[in-house]
């Protein structure tokens, strides 16, 4: 009954199409051809495509709706806008040669770089010939001979030294392989990590057979690269106190080129929380641990060692982990456990959980601007949030805005000199 | 729609433009920072096109890891509510051997664009989704995925532009086809690296003249390069904004 | 996506505190901000475009067609509007849309008042109409099961609510008696439905009455769907996919017009395989955080509503001749 | 590309020096199509075309069914591809099926090639479906031209059965009814001559090889700048299976005797000047005459053979007469 009951029939009056053809956009680019085999040239005319309804959207505000549940906002077409109109004097600023430095000219694929066959082809480039071509977009760079070109955007790519931050995504043959958020996966042998049972003891083929022990599939850790293959792949190591397995907070992802590499990653900052800014853009938050006297000793302190061992003794109670190793006391293979423990520190208390929260948003808010990631700026953007009593407010688009302009503003009052803030 | 209508004897199509001039071209690169690597978006006329890529990143399973190479993969998105004449229940299957063969064609286009050798053991993702038909299809596509991969900072030997150019009466080229034009002239598209004449991929599937095709040829390769320099002047453009930007940081 | 033991407890703890903490510190009944437009396909009658601050996307569109439905049979075996989800990577046969298409046909259809769906003067004529929802993951690794519900839900209602149908312009005052005939196909010859082709002439499907500033209780609003995060005995609206992977449960709570409408489902939302998960998984709800669950998307549901009202009437007429970037 | 066979180094640089130095393996000339073999089955519509070692059967098969509903007015037809299994080890799966099946669409179905209309016996009710199996038996190369080939060879040849419209509903004329095709009547081939399928032309596919003949040879990358300047591009015709292992990029153009191009495909690869592909195109104009006149007169021989065995003095309707009148 039903199938005589129902039908469709389609009414093309009804539909809404019948505005798409007539609304037509009548802005063209005019241009002239002048046949085959004679040169190929272009109307003098310039041309006058790409205006999107700019006119409107950039004079006035986005309309908002600011209210404490939601809020939403129209796109905004902000810095890189479709047209020409209002960018016409950079345009200018770029094409006369003169103010054409290094630095600042931007080339894109295919475009020719240098005839000058003397320089060494790095990045970014590709060569036919004596001619080297871009091979992205981006600003040419030179050291020495070495002529490269830096794209503006790209994934991370490891150098030797990085102090990053991974998550383990296999264990497999005498390596774990760790995602740290660049092209490949990086690699983290067996041997390059530090055992329970001494620091530089042999690893026993009981290690191998019980590596998910240490780390497994998921865990986060704090490391650095060693090496670089062939292929381009990272090799990592954690053999130092201050790398490991990472707990008592959470991480926060920012886009890696923001991220400026200095000589040390790992902070205090105030609130009693500390963090660990990933080269990678692997960004951990935790509450600052407590500092024993003997900072770089195995060895700690009695009253954490108890609790120590209490914590461990329900993972490694049926594991003893280079049992050949017969030198080693008890008390050191204990206290090297707690590199691989699960366990957060069940006292954090409220206070430094809500300032974690609000470091991630501060954190959040830097790299919506694409403000490049230092310390000195986290902790001014975490004063300058201290307006807002719920950190919550700071993840509007509005308010994360607002701050980033502050904090850029706020360096050029004072005159802080962060000549290089930015890794790009 | 009679076939007088889509050139008029003064020399006007439908939407009114010359048989030269190619329909309003407007794109953008890094719209969707946050959720990729490198994305577009791009609109020429009605029809517009966003891509996404992902990577180089490790390779989802094992049978995509090459030793010496990335591996390429494009996905076509084309949605219902693209088409022209959206009619409710139609919906182009995602395994339609059309859209197989186009994919196919993509991966083909750009494993000889981008420089693979240069990313080892890892994958390539390249999604594409189309909001909007009104011809040009292919060409769009095309255009918005070599924008998005500049946009990723993937190394490639230069741009690819592509345009369709179609013949009318068998004797009038007629540059950028828009939906109703393609469904009754027959047209070719063709891809071009950068500003040469290097014919990258080239599609015809109706019935051409042969004489024609010099024309239409010639044509279509100065409207591809056409195309490169909107999109080159859109790449300039932004990438200047954003190192101002960044000099405003670090001047200080 | 995988959490590590440490993260997981962490998140849990502040979670399921007295007064929880969340990864973003956001209230408990606070959603992330969101980017949206409607009505930017010109091919439609109505469209939106929603993005998440993570990145994640859903443009919806609406189309109508006019179909026929005998008056006997409408009130069960005939869904007005039918929805369609294009999830790249997912196969329309996977579990993810098939769930998806379910619980949105089920509640809007449901709760959906359909004499605003029907031609005037025509007894069996109505619009139909055929929502399509493309959701763009953020993420290459499409496996998750992260849920966007949210984000689609407020995508087809601003879809919904941006929706207009044409202008009806028979005048049919002669044969209302007509209509009783049997034979459909008779009928059809009879009376075709005609529209205007002016697009202005068109009417909003749901009016908004003109101060609407505030939450008007009354206003008919297209369905609305929530969805909480149970932790403990804390819910959240709007959860985070970690939010979602250290939950103990899901609660999905529909809100149209001001009132919460059937069906209120629970539903898993941490498939995490990797989860240890004797604790978790054994879970299940309370007649407490069903009250709680169901207060909380009182108290925030006309606000919702109000602000995504707000998009619509502040958008441009003219919005899809520009970009929608 | 392939599979399962494999080209040593040594063994490709061969080639491609051979190649640069204009000499192919087989001793061909770098233009030189490799001879074709038709073979016409006595069943109509079953074809057997041998190209160099290449090799394929296309049988064409008909019947009736309801048309599709958005296009009342035509016939169907479809391709249907069987790779022999021990032949799969040289196709990359699905692609070069895929390839070849839209190939011959494009090339037969969307050039108009084939008549659909004139396939269609009652409007939205009946219509006939041609189907195409194609089987590949051995293969050396070329698997589009010599596939392409072979489908239009076999419509060409293939020969539908007579079928009378019987508005009578209780008529049972015909020996194939059935309930469902009630009124139709459809007449075996020994009752009323078979009828050929309206075929409008004949398009032609030939693919081109494109090689760099850059010394290094295996490498495709660094080449795109310079095609102009120090490298020149080497232009195969019909490759056999190890040259079409080692091409850079491919061309198919199909084309048929009125110089229409029907379908073009450069499907990415090796960049290509346009004046070669124009290049290309002309040249194909020489094959595609070439090969049609081969077809032309294939189909010939074999009509003339069939009318041999017919009786054509007892099929004479009038009656005999002395010649030699008085």
């Amino acid at each position: 009954m039903s199938s005589t009951s129902k039908q469709n029939w389609a009414i093309s009056d009804c539909d809404a199409h019948f505005c798409d053809v007539l609304v037509m956009l009548k802005i063209f680019v005019p241009f002239h051809c002048y046949g085959w085999s004679s040169q190929k040239c272009w109307g003098a005319e310039e041309e006058t495509a790409g205006e999107a309804g700019k006119a409107g959207e950039a004079g006035e505000a986005p309309a908002e709706a600011t209210m404490e549940v939601l809020t939403v906002s129209k796109p905004i077409q902000n810095r890189e806008d479709f047209d020409s109109d209002s960018d016409s004097d950079l345009d200018l600023d770029f094409a006369s040669p003169q103010k054409q430095s290094l630095q600042n000219s931007v080339v894109t694929p295919g475009e020719l770089v240098t005839s000058d066959p003397m320089l060494m082809r790095g990045h970014g480039t590709y060569s036919v010939g004596n001619k080297t071509y871009s091979s992205v977009a981006g600003t040419i760079s030179r050291v020495n001979k070495l002529l490269s070109v830096i794209p503006l955007k790209s994934r991370f790519r490891p150098e030797t030294g990085d102090h990053i931050v991974g998550r383990i995504t296999e264990v497999g043959n005498k390596r774990w392989k760790v995602d740290i958020g660049g092209e490949q996966n990086a690699i983290l042998l067996l041997g390059s990590v530090n055992l329970p049972g001494g620091i530089l003891r042999r690893k026993s083929q009981n290690d191998e057979l019980t590596m998910r022990n240490f780390l497994k599939e998921g865990d986060l850790l704090n490391c650095e690269v060693q090496m670089l293959y062939n292929d381009g792949a990272a090799g990592l190591h954690t053999r130092s106190l201050k790398y490991g397995k990472l707990r008592n907070g959470l991480l926060v992802l920012v886009p890696s080129y923001l991220i400026v590499r200095t000589k040390n990653h790992s902070f205090d900052l105030p609130g009693n929380v500390s963090i660990i800014l990933g080269v990678n853009g692997f960004v951990w938050l935790y509450k600052t641990p407590l500092k024993t006297s003997l900072s770089s000793s195995s060895t700690l302190k009695n009253t954490n060692l108890n609790k120590f061992q209490t914590m461990l003794n329900s993972d490694s109670s049926n594991y003893t982990p280079g049992s050949t190793s017969v030198s080693i006391t008890r008390l050191e293979e204990e206290s090297t456990w707690e590199i691989y423990s699960d366990k957060n520190d069940p006292n954090i208390s409220n206070n430094v959980r809500l300032n974690i929260v609000r470091y991630k948003n501060c954190l959040k808010c830097l790299s919506h601007c694409e403000i490049g990631i230092t310390k000195s700026r986290i902790e001014h953007v975490y004063d300058i949030s201290l307006e807002y009593e719920n950190s919550g407010n700071l993840i509007e688009i509005e308010v994360m805005e607002r701050i980033g302009k502050d904090v850029l503003n706020g360096e050029k009052m004072r005159g802080v000199n962060t000549s290089k803030m930015m890794s790009l | 729609m009679s076939r007088q209508e889509i050139y008029s004897p003064e020399g006007l199509r439908v939407d009114g433009r010359r048989w030269n001039e190619i329909r309003r071209l407007s794109c953008k690169i890094n719209t969707h920072p946050i959720s990729c690597d490198g994305s577009s978006y791009l609109q020429i006329g009605n029809t517009k096109v966003m891509t996404m890529v992902h990577g180089p990143i490790e390779p989802k399973n094992k049978s995509s890891l090459l030793q010496d190479r990335a591996y390429l993969t494009v996905n076509l998105n084309i949605p219902s509510f693209s088409f022209f004449n959206a009619t409710t229940n139609k919906k182009l299957s995602k395994n339609s051997k059309k859209i197989l063969e186009l994919q196919v064609s993509l991966v083909n286009i750009f494993q000889d664009l981008i420089i693979l050798k240069n990313y080892p053991r890892t994958q390539i993702i390249i999604n594409t989704i189309v909001l909007n038909q009104d011809g040009s299809l292919i060409s769009s596509i095309i255009n918005s995925i070599s924008l998005a991969l500049i946009d990723s900072g993937i190394s490639m030997y230069d741009y690819i532009s592509s345009v369709n150019c179609g013949l009318f009466n068998s004797k009038f080229p007629i540059l950028d086809l828009n939906y109703l034009e393609e469904l009754d002239l027959p047209f070719l598209t063709i891809a071009i690296i950068g500003k040469s004449e290097n014919v990258s991929f080239l599609l015809l599937e109706n019935n051409l003249p042969l004489d024609a095709l010099e024309k239409i040829l010639a044509i279509s390769i100065s409207g591809s390069h056409r195309i490169k320099d909107l999109m080159d002047n859109q790449v300039k453009k932004s990438s200047k904004l954003r190192i101002k930007s960044i000099n405003e940081q670090s001047i200080n | 996506m995988i959490l590590s033991p440490a993260e997981r407890s962490y998140l849990r703890d502040s979670l399921s505190l007295e007064t929880p903490i969340r990864p973003d510190s956001r209230l408990v009944g606070q959603f992330r901000p969101i980017e949206a437009v409607c009505n930017f396909l010109p091919n439609f009658n109505g469209s939106s475009r929603v993005r998440l601050s993570d990145g994640n996307e859903c443009i919806t569109s609406v189309k109508s067609s006019v179909v026929i439905i005998s008056s006997s049979s409408r009130d069960d075996s005939v869904n007005l509007i039918d929805f369609l989800f294009n999830i790249p990577g997912y196969r329309d046969d996977s579990n993810l849309v098939s769930n998806l298409t379910l619980t949105f046909n089920k509640i809007f259809n449901n709760n959906f008042d359909y004499s605003s769906l029907k031609l005037k003067n025509f007894k069996n004529h109505f619009f139909k109409l055929s929502i399509d929802i493309l959701f763009i993951s953020n993420s290459s690794d499409i496996n998750d099961n992260y849920v966007p519900l949210t984000l689609i839900s407020f995508s087809s209602y601003l879809a919904l609510r941006s929706t207009r149908l044409p202008l009806l312009i028979n005048d049919l005052e002669k044969d209302e008696e007509d209509l009783n005939i049997d034979k459909i196909k008779t009928q059809k010859e009879v009376e075709l439905p005609m529209f205007s082709d002016d697009w202005s002439d068109s009417t909003y499907l749901f009016p908004t009455s003109p101060s609407s500033s505030t939450a008007n209780a009354n206003q008919r609003t297209p369905p609305l769907i929530f969805i909480l995060a149970v932790i403990d005995d804390n819910l959240f609206v709007d959860p985070t996919i970690e939010e979602q992977y250290v939950s103990d449960n899901g609660l999905i709570v529909p809100w149209c017009s001001g009132n919460i409408i059937n069906p209120i489902e629970s539903t898993k939302l941490s498939r995490d395989p990797n989860s240890d998960s004797t604790s978790s998984s054994t879970v299940g709800l309370n007649y407490n955080h069903l009250t709680k669950g169901i207060s909380l998307v009182k108290e925030v549901a006309a606000k919702v509503a109000s602000a995504l009202d707000n998009v619509v009437n502040t958008s441009d007429e003219n919005e899809f001749l520009n970009s929608i970037f | 590309m392939v599979k399962g066979v494999v080209l040593s180094r040594n063994e490709q640089e061969f080639l491609l020096q051979l190649l640069a130095q204009g000499k192919r393996l087989d001793g061909r000339e770098i233009e030189q199509f490799r001879d074709v073999e038709i073979k016409l089955g006595e069943e109509y519509g079953y074809v057997d075309v041998k190209l160099g070692r290449s090799r394929v059967v296309v049988r064409i098969s008909s019947e009736i069914v309801k048309p599709f509903e958005d296009r009342p007015f035509e016939g169907i037809f479809n391709i249907n591809i069987e790779l022999n299994s021990n032949l799969l080890l040289f196709s990359s799966s699905d692609n070069d099926e895929l390839l070849i099946q839209r190939m011959i669409e494009k090339s037969i179905k969307r050039s108009n090639s084939l008549d659909l209309e004139s396939l269609c016996i009652i409007a939205g009710k009946f219509c006939w479906s041609i189907k195409a199996d194609l089987h590949f038996i051995e293969f050396d190369g070329n698997f589009i031209d010599i596939s392409n080939l072979a489908v239009i060879v076999g419509l060409l040849h293939f020969k539908l059965n007579n079928v009378t419209i019987n508005n009578n509903q209780n008529a049972s004329g015909g020996s194939n009814n059935d309930q469902q095709y009630a009124n139709l009547i459809i007449h075996p081939i020994n009752e009323i001559d078979p009828i050929s399928l309206s075929i409008l032309h004949i398009p032609i596919s030939i693919t081109f090889s494109f090689y760099t003949s850059t010394s290094s040879g295996g490498d495709t990358g660094d080449n795109d700048k310079d095609n102009d300047k120090d490298q020149s591009v080497i232009c195969l015709l019909d490759a056999s299976l190890k040259e079409e292992m080692l091409r850079q990029s491919f061309l198919i153009i199909t084309m048929n005797k009125n110089k229409e191009v029907c379908q073009i495909l450069k499907n990415g690869g090796l960049p290509i000047d346009a004046l070669t592909i124009l290049n290309c195109c002309n040249r194909a104009v020489k094959i595609v005459d070439e090969l049609t006149e081969k077809i032309k007169s294939t189909l010939k021989e074999d009509q003339l053979r069939r009318l041999e065995n017919v009786p054509l003095d007892e099929l004479r309707a009038e009656n005999a007469r002395q010649t030699n009148e008085l």
